[in-house]
């Protein structure tokens, strides 16, 4: 169980963030769940990258040249920028529907509408 | 809202240290860990240190808009300038002619572990820069214009 | 007569030339208002100029692989990474040429339409901007050959479209259909991460026709087709998920819906480009095709039976994309489904195919037009709810022709583009299965009485006095759709030069997997 | 119904995602060949002591030139939204 713990813990991540943007009716949670799921999907990129007794593919004053997998984290530096991003942008969305309905809940949204 | 006298005199005192290690970390991209985004991330936490001291309109007086916006833009023209360097010289897109080429930043590195050179690496530095400046110019702006947002009633 | 320079990098350029100008956009908009609009027309004129010669070059030359950062464009493979490609590169076939046409053709008249005729906007630099980027990102979606740039481009215009979805921002609806829209290509994209992690752990590539090459099809294989289906279909808009559909089309300025129509086309480009030539025949073809078929059918028929009762008529157009959507996954999904048997496809799954990827590049043509057209209505009437209007064809009299053209067109009535490929879904389909094609045609009959319903109710009957004051629409906006009417009519009259020419091709760069993956890893 | 619907939805990921995790080994990637390339080759191509940092802005660079874009594009997105109170380029005239 404990040798593959990250995967575990990749599953329960995305279940959380899955459930809560499906569940919840709140804006901002909705948000909070997308970014839970993000940061499912880049501690999975993450270790897959991993190789044992590896260190930090950097040469300057490197101990040795066992090296772990470089490519993972160029993709997660892209992923979290483009989550920075969605956040923003989403953030500023429910703001924006907050100020026109006065509510962030999605249903009474709904029944707002003109 | 404006922050007291001491909050805004720290801010004052803090802004320049935290720019300064921003570019640090922009700068030493290709050596240490590090780069352009983490870099650019830093230097805007000193604006949103600026930004939470003071009230929004000193702020936008302080740091006009257009600046930003031109920050934007020359960053990521540098960017996509040093992409397009490499059709110039009839090579494809986005090709590092730069490295090991003796000119800037084209110092040739001997391989394995070693205590590491600024000038070399091609166009990471200048790659570097650009991204560096945009994500500061890009935070920056976002955060003012989130702010702008907050507080005022109607539409 | 054309540079070496423009013939050996145009590809590139296709992209290159987009983003440099989006990226000044707001720069020169601070300066001169008119500057802005020649500079926003010219970077469009350009680019699809450049698409253009693009497709042709890959049509009389074939694959056209594009390496990003070699010595050399062509140098797929380093000398001693033992035959792995490590850079990113474009890869653009036959299929990706036809989208290339598509984007071309589309991008130019609705930066026409938009930049010459609505000028009461605020915020216009943005707007300009965000055009560019969603144009250069369908571009990018379209010809790129590895999987995460594909990913990046995929965000790049969920982000540009749902900025230009929520534009008017006083109207609340438009934000909350901008947020319902990102939401989906948010949850859509990170569905996509996972695949990507999936098939990088497996096999260390992120190059399509690598991951091709070295493709087993194991158990998580089957999960990441899973994900990757439901993430792309998500956004083309097939059935189970399409609720995001009539609220982003309905609200968005028309421009950007007509834009959008390509938006959703690329990622159903995605979802054939994943099946077809990653997975090809590793997956059991018949279950695979299957679903496509499945989803394609609820697609024509939920969002038929939806569009009939809509008053809005730019959500009553979106419903009927939904089930134009259908035709192209029951066409495309029955030659997945024969995919295994050579008898069948020569018999009838390669005429299904063709009839499935034509029907793209008609549907992106009539839906433009009538997107165009509700917008030049609503530009001058000022309303979306038909009931409200009545009489308009005194006065607006192009548009009432255009208008026809185009709902004739959807329709699939004979002289008009969208027959044509209609045609040929029914008569491959009928021998594959003879109750799907039953149902498409009552689809199509059903779209022709709601069209037949909107354009009563919009031009016809008596001149109402409140539009009185209501003239023909501006004439740029007529240009943008007379181009589009003489392409609709052009591709109906000569449907056989249209097959031969650009659909064969396509259909054939998607069936046969090697020939995609021998231009990356065979050719040094 | 829509609650458990979800519920339903939640149990089949869940499902998925344990096929995910019997799939790989930590600490042991099953094959890192193009990985040993950037390793081995990213120093010497492009004289940089950072692999990721080599691969970021030079193997991969156009996938950086989309990030920034998507960045860019977020800032004119949340700029358009706002438009009304710090003013777009052009203050808004309705």
């Amino acid at each position: 169980m404990f040798a593959n713990l990250p995967y575990y813990t990749v599953v329960a991540l995305t279940i959380i963030g899955f459930a809560t943007v499906l569940l919840k009716r709140n804006l901002v949670k909705m948000t909070m769940g997308l970014n839970i799921l993000t940061a499912a999907v880049n501690l999975l990129i993450i270790v897959l990258g991993f190789r044992a007794g590896g260190i930090a593919p950097i040469y300057t004053m490197a101990p040795q040249t066992e090296m772990v997998l470089p490519t993972p984290q160029a993709l997660v530096l892209t992923s979290i920028v483009i989550g920075v991003a969605t956040t923003a942008l989403l953030l500023s969305f429910t703001m924006v529907i907050y100020r026109k309905y006065g509510t962030t809940n999605v249903d009474e949204i709904r029944e707002l509408r003109e | 809202m404006q922050m007291s006298k001491i909050v805004r005199l720290s801010a004052d005192i803090m802004y320049p240290f935290v720019v300064i290690f921003g570019l640090y970390v922009i700068m030493h991209g290709h050596i240490t860990p590090g780069g352009g985004f983490q870099g650019g991330a830093v230097v805007a936490t000193g604006a949103a240190l600026v930004i939470v001291a003071y009230a929004l309109h000193d702020v936008k007086a302080m740091i006009p808009k257009v600046l930003l916006y031109l920050q934007e833009s020359m960053g990521l023209l540098l960017f996509i300038g040093a992409g397009l360097a490499g059709m110039l010289l009839a090579f494809p897109f986005f090709f590092n002619w730069l490295a090991n080429s003796g000119s800037l930043f084209g110092m040739p590195v001997p391989f394995g572990p070693n205590p590491g050179e600024l000038n070399t690496a091609g166009f990471l530095p200048i790659m570097n820069i650009a991204v560096g400046i945009e994500v500061w110019g890009g935070l920056t702006l976002i955060l003012l214009y989130m702010l702008s947002g907050v507080g005022k009633e109607g539409y | 007569m054309i540079s070496p320079f423009i013939w050996n990098n145009a590809v590139v350029l296709t992209v290159a030339v987009p983003l440099l100008a989006a990226f000044l956009c707001p720069l020169i908009g601070m300066f001169t208002e008119t500057g802005r609009k020649a500079w926003v027309l010219a970077a469009a004129a350009i680019t699809s100029a450049l698409a253009l010669f693009t497709a042709w070059k890959v049509y009389t030359y074939g694959t056209w692989v594009y390496v990003f950062g070699a010595s050399v464009p062509n140098l797929t493979v380093p000398a001693d990474s033992g035959g792995i490609p490590v850079r990113i590169m474009f890869e653009v076939d036959a299929m990706s040429a036809l989208m290339l046409v598509i984007v071309a053709i589309l991008g130019f008249v609705v930066i026409l339409y938009s930049t010459m005729a609505d000028d009461k906007r605020s915020g216009k630099a943005g707007y300009y901007t965000l055009f560019l980027l969603l144009i250069a990102s369908i571009i990018g979606m379209v010809s790129t050959g590895d999987l995460f740039n594909f990913f990046v481009f995929f965000e790049i215009s969920g982000l540009a479209s749902a900025g230009l979805i929520a534009y008017r921002v006083e109207k609340g609806r438009a934000v909350e259909a901008g947020l319902k829209y990102f939401l989906v290509s948010t949850l859509a994209g990170i569905f996509m991460l996972f695949v990507i992690a999936i098939l990088y752990g497996q096999y260390n590539a992120l190059n399509i026709a690598m991951i091709a090459e070295r493709m087993q099809y194991t158990s998580l294989d089957k999960l990441a087709l899973v994900l990757i289906i439901g993430a792309l279909a998500t956004k083309a808009g097939s059935v189970p998920m399409h609720f995001w559909t009539p609220d982003a089309y309905g609200l968005a300025p028309s421009a950007v819906t007509a834009l959008l129509v390509v938006a959703s086309q690329a990622s159903l480009y995605g979802l054939f480009r994943m099946t077809f030539t990653m997975y090809n025949l590793t997956l059991n073809a018949v279950t695979v095709g299957w679903i496509l078929i499945i989803l394609g059918v609820l697609s024509m028929f939920v969002g038929v039976t939806m569009a009939i009762p809509q008053k809005d008529v730019k959500r009553l157009m979106a419903y009927h994309a939904i089930s134009q959507t259908g035709y192209m996954l029951l066409g495309v999904g029955t030659g997945l489904a024969v995919l295994g048997n050579v008898a069948m496809m020569d018999a009838f799954g390669q005429m299904a195919m063709e009839g499935g990827i034509f029907h793209i590049i008609n549907h992106a043509l009539y839906k433009g037009l009538l997107f165009l057209t509700a917008g030049a209505i609503i530009y001058r009437v000022g309303t979306r709810d038909m009931n409200k209007m009545g009489g308009l064809g005194h006065k607006m009299k192009w548009t009432m022709v255009f208008f026809m053209i185009g709902a004739l067109a959807i329709a699939g009535i004979p002289p008009f583009n969208g027959f044509a490929s209609k045609l040929m879904i029914y008569e491959s389909v009928y021998l594959f299965n003879p109750v799907l094609a039953i149902i498409a045609m009552v689809v199509s009959i059903l779209t022709l009485a709601s069209f037949v319903k909107v354009f009563h109710s919009i031009f016809m009957g008596p001149q109402l006095p409140e539009y009185e004051h209501v003239e023909e629409a501006p004439r740029p906006m007529l240009w943008a759709m007379g181009i589009l009417a003489v392409l609709v009519i052009l591709f109906g009259i000569f449907p056989q030069h249209v097959v031969n020419y650009l659909i064969t091709p396509a259909a054939n760069a998607l069936i046969d997997q090697s020939g995609y993956i021998t231009a990356v890893l065979g050719g040094v | 119904m829509k609650r458990n619907l979800t519920i339903l939805l939640l149990l089949v990921l869940a499902g998925m995602l344990l096929v995910l995790a019997a799939g790989f080994h930590y600490g042991t990637p099953l094959v890192s060949d193009m990985d040993d390339y950037f390793i081995r080759f990213g120093q010497e191509q492009i004289a940089a002591n950072n692999i990721v940092c080599s691969i970021v802005f030079d193997y991969r660079g156009f996938d950086t030139l989309g990030e920034s874009t998507v960045l860019f594009c977020a800032v004119i997105g949340v700029s358009l939204m706002f438009r009304r109170f710090l003013g777009g380029e052009d203050d808004a005239d309705e």
